[in-house]
């Protein structure tokens, strides 16, 4: 809190939603901080809550059917329990949001110049509608939009997926926010885009100062980029450790699940590649204990209890992780095949 | 559309997302949830229950004729003399004012301009009513069922053929069509060779109000086929070297099942409006039979001395409507949550 | 464009012939349906008959008889069976009736079903969304003959606040003309506006999920910014189309109920009477002007829609 | 192609201009009174015009060589000299008539009345036929002819110019070619009258009234004729006001306007809705009339079809027919009666009905037992009738009572403009159902032309009971060619066929129309003028202040 440089705290966050299926239990208490020009990536399958983690933090999931718990201070500010308007002028200005699929998240019938300077203009009154044009237009262009003055005339379904996504980064960094909220950014593009448009991000980033929380399903767009992993499972954060650690010290099974299906290339092509067996847990009624536990072929009794988010490596580092396994066992379970993954009955092909 | 279930923000959206999820998890069908969903729509079931009850009622009306009115639709008590609170009153005055309300077993609703019960002939009327609504929605969704997923399927020259024809219904006014096949055809009947249809038959009306709706119907239903063609399952079934019958009824049909289920209730709230329009216009169900549609127009003539006539069948009408309106609503919601679906007038 | 210009008046010409010979099928399916005798009159004799016959053409084959009609309304010289007045006269004349009736109602069913739908979608599943959802119901379900009769009955009869019926011409007493018009708008509109603000309602509920709403909310815009300049405008394009083609079917005789119950002598009355009198010349034109109408404002409305949403092509 | 959307095009851009309709403004002087009409005319070319309200208008406007006597009641159905200076001279055994024209008469354009152009007026009527033309093809020699094209002129009319003499060769007797040739269709027209309609600008004529300013299907001026006045003929006065004829479909607005005062006359051709009645009885009492017509009402029975070939059968019908019900239905508008001639017409019979008293309950018992009794209980029928209010209604009431007698009776509706050209049609072969007669000219002839067994044909037939009675046939033959003004010295032959039809239960009439007679507080009531054939006449209308 005193910490100048920290920038987003977040604490014991919790978000249900009240459906006609029942009570989904969508985050189910995540805590996490994120310094300035930190990059965060929040990695998970769908279901995990790691979207929602990340738009309740702007606001976004509020609805009649929503309740919130926890708090999240964003440069001093509460923003779980702000109201509407506060959030507004944090919205957009000071975090910005980039979503999955670029083509439905610009309005369709709006061109990309205008809603860039809807964007600017919202946010500084004083702006006249030339200037902000002009603005959009040179920020299109630093984010490598070529041609940008005439692009802006374009509307979305003129552009192609990589161009798209460009325009909404160039939008969401039209207000120079100090956090950046990028929601699976490339999901959707070619994976020659993907490689990119993340380093585009990294290095705008760079320049502008902003910190980043990047949510993905896919630890391998996250390896590039981010500083910090939260591995998040049923709701809740099960691993959170630095890249490197998470990458070569793995703690909790899920992770390794994780890591297991990555398509390497150090790896031979046409071996099978391990997904995680089983379906992803019900919100509505979680499996008691370990949310993992029905999956993960190494549950015993004791994970019928909830395992705390707590560091088990000796060396006391923020590495924290939710399993009752000890080390010594976790790193002997962790080697399928002499690669990290999970032991599997099921495998399929890459 | 993402498949993460808290993705969505708002209310209605959210909740159907996650009945979707739900239904993967459950195994649930896609019918019994929307059963469910339908069971949880108070309003809609009330007013389906209104429906119902005006169905019924309509349905004893050879009751309520015989024990308690004792007359008949049709029967006519011109030159009678009844007792209204003690005093002998003319059931059809000598200028050929009706009697109003009694509020007794005999001309409950009071007598129309030509001396018939009015309650009896809104039994009587509703029954007709309903039938020819019941019949035209049947003819409609029928034949723009076939039409549609056959041309659809097929496409070449024979969908052009199709829609050409749905192209050619759907440009005329629905009431202009109506009553140019309406009186021409009440004129001679309907001769379709095996089976014929005599001019005043109900059936005729109800082909007719049937036959303009096709185009409203088949139109969406050719079009969700156009799309579903192209999708793998039906390339499955093809390379499975099934028949297209088998393909277009087996395969193709359940899949367009719940539009056309939407469909039916619009059409027959509808059909039963067009009916009442048709017979304000003289080219509907043909006297004496009565008819919502055309008690109202009998009755239009006797305003301002006998509003009764008019707001009886009327407000029957539109309570019936209003009944299958709701209650559609709320089929469509259920099955079709994003309502996507929908007819014009 | 071109493209779109050229396909459009080729398949209108095909619509139009189409109807044409549908139209002039239906009635020759008449029994005893030769027109010469309902000309002729009661006391006619047989030469009188066959001369009716011969100058009218009826003693021709069906087809060289259509052929000819169609020749007498492309030079604008076809006349009616019954006075023998010129149809297209007779449609010019009614014409200013019915675009009086189309104009207001369209705008009030237009302007009401927007708000309606707007409140009704804002509030969604509250109370007042519930009171319009009854109220839009109630209006899909009116007959307008009925809703047409009774307000003339209460308001025009019993209460004496507007005039029952007829028209006024806006030239001779413009406040005559609107007072005459309130009524038949309304009743007319009742209807519309019941589907428009139900298909408005469902548009904006379908697109308050879109993701580029919530890219709007994410941008700091506030909620009724998001609601109007994104979802709003956004879920209108198709409620502008709809507007179109149901404003071209009132313009084209498709208000045969509301006319007829006002006595409104509009194009729809008209189309009435002259299928009741089995009036074919009448009938013909009056369907090939109801079909250009909306042929015509069908191809107007996708190049609005074509404008208003970019990702159309023509 | 092109031709087509330049047609299309032009269409729309007229449609799209403004239209103003002339505004009905009259260049006479005198005060202006308008008369709704539930019906606009069929024509307003007096050449085609055949329809009561085509006629109210056309015989005040377009006089011919005679005309009717402007007079209520009986006296009006007088036949008077009009354009002709006396009674034709009859001669050649009823088929030469021969007459001479007022000289120095001048048409509202200002051309001069020619005897020539009574033969233009003539031939001009057949040409557009008129839908009463078959009274000049089927009595005047050549007419026929003419109408086929066979002849340029019509041989049996030869005119002269400069006498003023015309000479009408007939092909038999016709005892009433005075009537006809008092129709409004022979009032003559300048030999300058294009020969096709003109129905938006009608002809001019010679009359009280020149009509103007028409806009179809909306109203149409009927203006004092300004040149009348100085050559007006006797017992034809020149007429007060001047007319303004508004089409208002829907009755219940035109009595209102009338009962309000807001228009002055009601069409006689319409009845005031029974729901207004008696608003209508107790407001304007002084001002409201119901007269007797010469419109008979019943229902014909097919005497070549089973069951009504049989005496019994058409005898129960009758006696079963409750004719109060049906005046009811149409407003308490019938005088319930049993004869084909109406009481106006010379040849009413005077005695009772043969099967019961008309206006009394029927005897639903007595006819169930006499079709009973003729082995026809059960016996399926088929009622036909036209879709008109109150006519359906009549047909449900007809049906209703078949049934209570024992038959077996459905309905079979029909459009109105295409009911008489149906059952017309002789194949129909129609069982019974709904017919009427309104006289074209105050005489029983005009009647007896519809149970004429000479008179039936293959379409177009009025004998719809395919009547074919020796006597029958032989009595009208031998009353044809009584002259109109001869009718009084025939009237007992007359009574006694028309008891005769009764007796024979040829005909199931159950009344005769009343139409109301009124009009607004402005116009004097005692004064105006109900005229037998041509309904409320325009020339007696004068206002009370």
């Amino acid at each position: 809190m005193s910490d100048p440089e920290r920038l987003l705290e977040v604490r014991d966050l919790r978000v249900c939603f009240q459906t006609e299926g029942g009570v989904v239990k969508a985050v189910g208490g995540v805590s996490f901080d994120v310094d300035r020009g930190e990059v965060v990536a929040i990695v998970g399958e769908s279901g995990s809550g790691k979207s929602v983690t990340a738009m309740t933090l702007m606001g976004l999931t509020r609805s009649a059917n929503a309740s919130f718990q926890g708090s999240a201070r964003f440069e001093g500010t509460e923003l779980i329990a702000a109201r509407e308007d506060q959030l507004r002028r944090i919205r957009g200005a000071r975090i910005a949001m980039i979503f999955q699929d670029p083509m439905s998240s610009l309005n369709p019938v709006q061109r990309v110049g205008e809603q860039i300077v809807e964007q600017i203009r919202v946010h500084d009154h004083a702006i006249s509608k030339r200037a902000a044009g002009e603005r959009a237009i040179t920020l299109m262009a630093r984010v490598g939009i070529p041609q940008a003055r005439e692009r802006a005339r374009s509307y979305p379904h003129e552009f192609s997926g990589g161009m798209r996504q460009r325009a909404m980064i160039a939008m969401a960094l039209s207000c120079s926010p100090s956090l950046l909220i990028a929601d699976e950014p490339t999901t959707a593009l070619d994976v020659t885009i993907q490689a990119q448009i993340i380093s585009e991000l990294k290095q705008l980033c760079e320049e502008t100062g902003a910190a980043v929380i990047l949510v993905s399903h896919d630890l391998g767009v996250v390896a590039d980029i981010a500083d910090r992993v939260l591995v998040m499972y049923g709701g809740r954060i099960v691993e959170q450790a630095t890249l490197d650690e998470l990458f070569y010290d793995p703690q909790h099974p899920y992770t390794w699940g994780l890591l297991g299906s990555i398509a390497r290339l150090d790896r031979d092509r046409t071996q099978r590649l391990p997904a995680i067996a089983g379906m992803p847990p019900s919100l509505v009624n979680p499996p008691e204990g370990c949310h993992f536990r029905p999956r993960c072929p190494h549950a015993f009794e004791r994970c019928t209890q909830v395992p705390g988010l707590d560091s088990r490596l000796a060396q006391g580092s923020g590495h924290l992780d939710r399993c009752w396994l000890s080390p010594e066992q976790k790193r002997k379970l962790r080697s399928v095949e002499g690669v990290i993954g999970l032991a599997s009955d099921e495998t399929v092909i890459a | 559309m993402s498949t993460d279930p808290a993705l969505a923000a708002t209310g209605t959206e959210f909740s159907s997302d996650v009945a979707r999820e739900l239904q993967k998890e459950g195994g649930i069908g896609p019918y019994r949830l929307a059963a469910r969903r339908l069971a949880r729509n108070k309003v809609a079931l009330a007013f389906g229950a209104l429906f119902a009850l005006i169905v019924v009622m309509c349905l004893l009306a050879p009751v309520y004729a015989h024990d308690i009115a004792h007359t008949g639709p049709n029967d006519e008590h011109i030159t009678q003399v009844i007792k209204v609170a003690g005093k002998p009153t003319d059931v059809l005055s000598p200028v050929g004012i009706p009697i109003g309300p009694t509020w007794h077993g005999r001309f409950f609703l009071g007598a129309d301009g030509s001396g018939r019960d009015v309650a009896v002939r809104l039994l009587y009327g509703g029954r007709n009513s309903l039938e020819i609504g019941i019949e035209a929605t049947f003819i409609t969704i029928l034949l723009a069922s076939i039409l549609g997923i056959v041309g659809a399927y097929f496409r070449g020259p024979l969908d052009g053929l199709i829609s050409r024809a749905f192209d050619l219904i759907w440009a005329y006014p629905v009431y202009l069509l109506g009553i140019a096949l309406g009186v021409t055809l009440q004129l001679q009947g309907l001769d379709l060779g095996v089976f014929k249809i005599k001019g005043s038959s109900l059936v005729l009306t109800a082909l007719i109000i049937g036959f303009v709706f096709i185009p409203y119907v088949g139109k969406p239903i050719r079009g969700q086929v156009l799309v579903l063609r192209e999708r793998e399952f039906i390339d499955a079934a093809r390379q499975q070297g099934l028949g297209s019958l088998r393909i277009m009824f087996g395969e193709v049909l359940p899949n367009v099942a719940s539009t056309i289920i939407v469909f039916i209730p619009l059409i027959l709230a509808n059909s039963i409006l067009t009916e009442a329009g048709l017979s304000y216009l003289g080219a509907g169900v043909q006297d004496p039979n009565p008819s919502w549609g055309t008690m109202i127009s009998d009755g239009i003539r006797l305003i301002p001395a006998a509003i009764h006539l008019v707001l009886v069948p009327g407000l029957m009408l539109v309570l019936a409507v209003l009944g299958i309106n709701v209650f559609g609503d709320g089929v469509r919601d259920a099955l079709d949550p994003r309502a996507r679906i929908r007819i014009e007038h | 464009m071109g493209r779109f210009v050229v396909r459009r008046v080729a398949s209108t010409i095909g619509v139009l012939i189409a109807i044409s010979i549908f139209t002039f099928l239906i009635f020759q399916a008449i029994p005893n349906g030769d027109p010469a005798l309902r000309l002729a009159g009661r006391t006619a004799t047989q030469t009188q008959i066959e001369a009716i016959r011969h100058t009218w053409g009826f003693d021709k084959p069906i087809y060289i008889q259509y052929l000819r009609t169609m020749e007498k309304i492309f030079d604008g010289s076809v006349v009616s069976y019954n006075q023998g007045f010129n149809v297209e006269e007779e449609i010019r004349r009614d014409l200013p009736v019915t675009a009086s009736l189309a104009l207001g109602a369209g705008f009030i069913w237009l302007a009401l079903g927007i708000v309606f739908g707007a409140l009704s979608a804002w509030r969604a599943g509250r109370w007042l969304d519930r009171g319009l959802t009854v109220l839009s119901m109630i209006g899909v379900s009116m007959p307008v003959f009925f809703l047409g009769a009774v307000l003339a009955y209460y308001v025009g009869d019993k209460w004496g606040v507007l005039p029952p019926g007829d028209y006024v011409k806006l030239t001779e007493d413009p406040w005559g003309w609107l007072e005459h018009l309130v009524m038949p708008w309304f009743a007319l509109s009742v209807l519309f506006i019941g589907v428009y603000s139900r298909v408005l309602r469902s548009t904006i509920l379908d697109n308050i999920n879109d993701d580029y709403v919530r890219t709007a909310r994410a941008k700091g815009l506030s909620e009724r910014q998001v609601m109007i300049r994104h979802v709003l405008r956004n879920s209108l394009i198709p409620i502008i189309s709809l507007w179109g083609l149901d404003f071209a079917s009132v313009i084209g005789g498709g208000a045969i109920l509301t006319e007829s119950v006002f006595n409104l002598h509009g194009v729809g009355q008209y189309a009435a009477q002259s299928v009741q009198a089995l009036d074919i010349p009448s009938v013909l034109v009056i369907t090939m002007f109801g079909a250009f109408t909306v042929v015509l404002l069908s191809a107007i409305v996708d190049v609005v829609y074509a404008a208003l949403d970019p990702r159309i092509r023509l | 192609m092109t031709r087509y959307l330049r047609s299309i095009g032009a269409v729309l851009v007229a449609l799209v201009l403004p239209v103003v309709m002339g505004a009905c403004g009259s260049s006479s002087s005198g005060p202006t009174v308008t008369v709704v009409q539930g019906t606009a005319p069929d024509y307003l070319d007096p050449s085609q015009g055949y329809t009561t309200q085509a006629a109210n208008s056309s015989w005040v406007s377009y006089l011919g060589l005679y005309t009717y006597a402007h007079a209520s009641a009986t006296a009006g159905g007088q036949v008077i000299p009009a354009i002709a200076t006396a009674p034709p001279k009859v001669t050649g055994g009823g088929k030469t008539y021969t007459i001479t024209i007022r000289k120095g008469l001048k048409y509202s354009n200002g051309e001069a009345v020619k005897a020539s152009d009574f033969l233009f007026t003539i031939e001009r009527a057949i040409k557009l036929n008129w839908g009463g033309a078959a009274y000049f093809t089927g009595n005047i020699a050549g007419a026929t002819d003419y109408s086929k094209g066979k002849s340029n002129t019509i041989t049996g009319i030869s005119a002269n110019d400069a006498t003023g003499q015309i000479v009408i060769h007939l092909t038999a007797p016709y005892g009433a070619f005075e009537n006809v040739l008092a129709f409004p269709s022979a009032g003559l027209l300048p030999s300058t009258t294009p020969m096709t309609p003109q129905d938006t600008s009608p002809p001019s004529g010679f009359g009280p009234y020149e009509i103007k300013n028409v806009v179809p299907n909306q109203g149409y001026d009927v203006s004092l004729n300004p040149s009348y006045a100085s050559q007006a003929i006797p017992g034809v006065p020149a007429g007060h006001v001047n007319i303004h004829v508004k089409i208002e479909t829907n009755t219940t607005t035109e009595a209102e306007d009338v009962l309000n005062n807001s228009a002055d006359v009601f069409d006689w051709g319409d009845t005031v809705p029974p729901s207004l009645l008696p608003q209508v009885q107790s407001q304007a009492a002084s001002r409201y009339a119901s007269e007797p017509t010469a419109l008979v009402l019943y229902f014909f029975m097919n005497i070549k079809e089973k069951p009504f070939d049989n005496i019994l059968a058409r005898k129960a019908v009758i006696m079963a027919l409750d004719r109060n019900a049906l005046s009811r239905l149409d407003s308490g508008n019938i005088t319930p009666g049993c004869y084909f001639l109406p009481p106006t017409l010379v040849g009413h019979p005077s005695t009772p009905c043969p099967y019961g008293d008309p206006s009394k309950s029927p005897n639903i018992a007595a006819a169930k037992k006499l079709v009973a009794e003729a082995g026809l209980t059960g016996y399926p029928v088929t009622v036909w009738g036209e879709e008109r209010q109150p006519r359906k209604e009549y047909i449900d009431n007809y049906a209703a009572t078949l049934n209570e007698i024992g038959f077996k009776a459905t309905t079979k509706i029909i459009a109105s403009t295409q009911y008489f050209p149906t059952i017309g049609t002789l194949k129909s072969h129609p069982q019974t159902g709904f017919a009427d007669w309104q006289q074209d000219f105050p005489n029983p002839f005009d009647f007896y032309l519809l149970v004429d067994g000479s008179g039936i044909s293959q379409v177009n037939n009025e004998n719809f009971g395919e009547i074919n009675d020796p006597f029958i046939n032989s009595e009208i033959k031998a009353l044809t060619p009584v002259l109109s003004s001869q009718l009084s010295s025939v009237a007992s032959r007359w009574e006694k066929l028309d008891e005769y039809v009764a007796k024979k239960a040829y005909l199931g009439v159950f009344g005769y129309e009343k139409v109301p007679k009124f009009t607004s507080t402005r116009i004097n009531f005692s004064q105006a003028i109900f005229h037998p054939v041509y309904g409320l006449d325009y020339t007696s209308l004068t206002l009370t202040k």
